[in-house]
């Protein structure tokens, strides 16, 4: 339930200028759009990395803007993506004559207004590339994964493409590194109970006492399928057998992983969960690297959770590693 | 027929004025499947549409509600209805006339712009669904001799029964595809917000 | 409501496993104990800093253990204190020959057991000092602040404690610092619905839709008196207009703020709530020095938010702005 | 009287049965003001005191339980049944005797540590406001030549009265304290579980 608002329609703008406030030293807002910016951007002869969608996913996405990561992000109202107007203003505003990727996640309004903005940064001579993020196992077939939708694995995919953008790759290093990362990237999760949005006083769905939804989305759609609610143990079980079902043939057998809580499923939940995840995933033979338990793309306050591999090698991994800032994180990995 | 650009604002007020009171039913149908956000999002759409239409020439003035709607929803049906009413304007300004023909024409481009940008067909359970057979209907109206108002009103139960066939159709774009089977049973929520549209429309349109 | 868990009374135990597993490049469990340390302590010559209380509240309390905050965290069971006995493993394993500050929110539960294992500690010719946490304005009159119970300005007091014993200071000062910040610090919260125990169906209490709980406390304590729920703008009002009547008198008029989501409430909406907050603390003629907008002391998935000022002066702002690491935060204030 | 001290472990095993299916009642009387945690810590210190209470001699097996019992439950009521298990233990272990005015004083001790220790007064609204009457008539009946279970029965009514009576208490010490008058009209849940917790012991006391 979403309790503190104003206007319900004045959520975004609301939320937007709070959040600028609250984290005066590291970003601004971008003039004239719901977006924000890093305070160093733009940054000249650097690729940007834009990133965005509906607001509701805190830290996504505005709480990724920062020094090593995402140059701003554009912010829909509540689980709607923004508009193209938005996403070409904040172009503008940030890019740096070396070129522009958008990433966000695989949703229809996302792709078409960021497509339409990217048509028209194009026809500016700004050189544009699109990569989106598709890590929701449960939401097509291993054969259809540029069809799946993209979850809590934003985040890996944001983080290698804002190392590499902020090394000075050039925009086609960039663009390949940020497809990569995408690639090895997996998510899979499941829900407890829905979210309500602002202004409304029924949840989204709701899950029946004793069960829980396997696929969830984070738009407070329903999951795919229906099942009984299961301890800690066999969750873990559960979301581990799927993920290790489609490791990538060229996987070092080291992963990232991301334990991330949707709202309402706190902290000391996701440590009892990680106890079981992290002895199944070591007895399948895999190392974890820098394992990040917490709340990362919520999903308002939604219950439920996800678990993300990002199947490293080198080359990811020196970029999975490099320093970042931004409003939410400070990313240091000890090696 | 009036070169008059005064119905487009005219037309879009009483969209909203529809939209407004099934603000609520549209958020629940999109939440059945989806994430409950449409109802808003077409109202949010449809007062900034209302708001920019000031052009005296119809062409100009849709083309000013696309580009303003587009912008202030955001998401699927935001993109959709922006290209929708940008495509449908730039016909009308194009041909300079606002004939039952050029109408036609122009709704036949915004569901090709539709598809160029969502890259659904019909069968996928969207507003293409009750957009295609309703703009059929319209054309076989108009080429009967109907003027526009009367081959739309005849048209609109097409769109109205296309649209409640969409709860027997397995969504494949948009949020509700990754339900699969699952989101059987619920009309689009954007065949039926858009059933609701034209159907408000109607008294407004030119003759 | 908590979803994750398997047998319900093993909830602590599997939290703190998998909190150490999440976090073994900061910290390690204090062997036999239900107890967390910094894997630099014990550090000799140095005095110790050890907090501690129920689980439930992650990132308080073992969040909050490494490198300039706390060198330990003693963790009860859910919402419990932990006993005098693991209280005493834990000071046997850190304390490095200094001297030790206990510090903790002043529940009963707390006070007795942290004050059987002093006494014991004492026994054995440790110094150690207990420093309470008192900030809720809420929990009793001015008059009787040394009464009060201590919420989310255990972080402020915890910060500025962990300060002083990083830099060197003797036990003495580390313990007049942080009796100091605690003087300089008050919460005040509102909630909007309860929390569950795992294992539980039902809340420990319930709000009624459209009302909200003044004065909450931080164990799913029921606030002490209700009201109708009210629009951001006019509930940032009610908070700070109570932070403000209790200003101390010897305050330069700088604050460091912290707006502390309870577990459901989410980061959105404190950003909501933080514009019209930091607008009116502004309008007092107050400057807000490196405010915080999260989750840092909750209360399992309780909804509702609280408001703490620290009323900073020169002494208290050195200690406030130093650096630390700890597994739920990184701590760096840029000047 | 017996000096075996099988029935320290016989009686807190009754006790452990008994609150076993008091736990959720005992829960939520205390989230009415409190936490919500008082059964499931009492459960989770009788369990451990169980176990715990192997010594022979009956004094260092209550303090072995009381030990156990601070230990496992944490808490409030940890710390205050451990002081209290602990100073009976002592004033009967020190005498070498189990007998019942050294029972009532072993019991005096435990008021007075539980005092010392947590600072609260009767009428404060904690379990001492059964415990202090139970004692006082627990005394009265030793000092009128009754054994110990007979005066412990007779003692029994009046703890559980005091207990009901403790819903008209505003409390001043413990999480609900900070309700104030709102706490009004639920009894203490530690003044409660006391009187279960001395129900359930006495057929297993000695003589
Ligand atoms: N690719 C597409 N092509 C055509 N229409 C689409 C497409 N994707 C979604 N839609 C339409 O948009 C509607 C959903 O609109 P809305 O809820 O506003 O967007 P979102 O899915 O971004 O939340 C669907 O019911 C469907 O009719
Ligand atoms: N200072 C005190 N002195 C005596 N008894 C106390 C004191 N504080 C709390 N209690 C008792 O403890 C009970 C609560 O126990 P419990 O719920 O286990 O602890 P907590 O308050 O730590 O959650 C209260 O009902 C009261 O009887
Ligand atoms: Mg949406
Ligand atoms: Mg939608
Ligand atoms: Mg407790
Ligand atoms: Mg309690």
């Amino acid at each position: 339930m979403t309790h503190i608002y104003n206007d319900p329609r004045g959520f975004k703008e609301d939320m937007i200028e709070g959040f600028v406030r609250a984290h005066r030293d590291r970003v601004r807002r971008v003039p004239n759009a719901s977006a924000v910016m890093s305070s160093r951007a733009p940054v000249k002869g650097k690729v940007a990395l834009i990133i965005g969608g509906g607001s509701g996913h805190y830290p996504a996405f505005c709480g990724l803007v920062g020094e090593g990561l995402a140059d701003a992000a554009v912010i829909g109202d509540i689980f709607t993506s923004p508009s193209a107007e938005q996403v070409y203003r904040c172009t503008k505003a940030v890019e740096g004559g070396a070129g522009v990727v958008y990433s966000f996640g695989n949703y229809s309004g996302d792709v078409m207004h960021f497509g339409l903005a990217e048509m028209r940064c194009e026809s500016e001579g700004i050189d544009v590339r699109t990569v989106l993020v598709t890590d929701d196992v449960a939401s097509a077939p291993p054969e259809q994964r540029e069809d799946r939708r993209g979850i809590a694995g934003d985040l890996y995919v944001f983080k290698v493409a804002g190392a590499s953008a902020h090394r000075g790759d050039p925009l086609d290093e960039v663009e390949r590194l940020a497809r990569k990362a995408n690639d090895h990237t997996r998510t899979v999760g499941v829900a407890f109970g829905g979210c309500t949005l602002p202004g409304k006083s029924e949840p989204l769905f709701r899950v029946d006492p004793g069960r829980m939804e396997f696929g969830l989305g984070i738009h407070g759609e329903p999951g795919v399928s229906t099942s009984e609610l299961l301890p800690a143990p066999e969750l873990a079980r559960l979301l581990v057998g799927k993920l290790l079902e489609e490791a990538p043939p060229d996987a070092d057998g080291t992963v990232a992983l991301m334990l991330n809580g949707l709202g309402s499923t706190k902290y000391e939940e996701l440590f009892v969960l990680y106890r079981y995840v992290s002895e199944l995933v070591e007895r399948a033979g895999l190392r974890i690297h820098h394992p990040l338990v917490g709340e990362y793309v919520t999903s308002l306050d939604m219950a439920g959770c996800s678990l993300t591999f990002l199947w490293l090698d080198e080359e990811l991994r020196e970029l999975h590693d490099a320093p970042a800032r931004t409003p939410a994180m400070i990313w240091e990995v000890k090696r | 027929m009036s070169e008059d650009g005064k119905w487009v604002r005219a037309a879009l007020k009483r969209a909203l004025t529809v939209l407004e009171s099934k603000e609520d039913e549209l958020g629940r149908l999109d939440a059945a499947a989806g994430d409950g956000d449409h109802g808003a999002g077409m109202v949010r759409g449809l007062t900034a549409a209302v708001e920019a239409a000031v052009a005296d020439e119809p062409g100009e003035a849709l083309m000013q509600a696309g580009t303003a709607f587009a912008d202030a929803a955001g998401g699927a049906s935001g993109a959709i209805y922006g290209v929708l009413l940008v495509a449908l304007g730039k016909r009308l300004a194009a041909s300079g006339r606002v004939d039952p023909p050029q109408f036609v024409q122009g709704l036949r481009d915004a569901i090709e712009a539709i598809q160029q940008l969502g890259k659904a067909q019909p069968g996928d359970k969207t507003l293409l669904d009750a957009l295609v057979p309703f703009v059929e209907a319209l054309e076989e109206g108009v080429r009967g001799g109907q003027d526009l108002r009367s081959a739309w009103r005849q048209a609109l139960p097409v769109a109205e029964e296309a649209a409640r066939a969409t709860a027997g159709l397995v969504a494949r774009k948009g949020r509700s595809s990754r339900l699969g089977a699952r989101g059987l049973g619920h009309p689009d929520p954007g065949a039926v917000s858009l059933t609701y549209i034209l159907r408000a429309v109607e008294p407004a349109l030119p003759a």
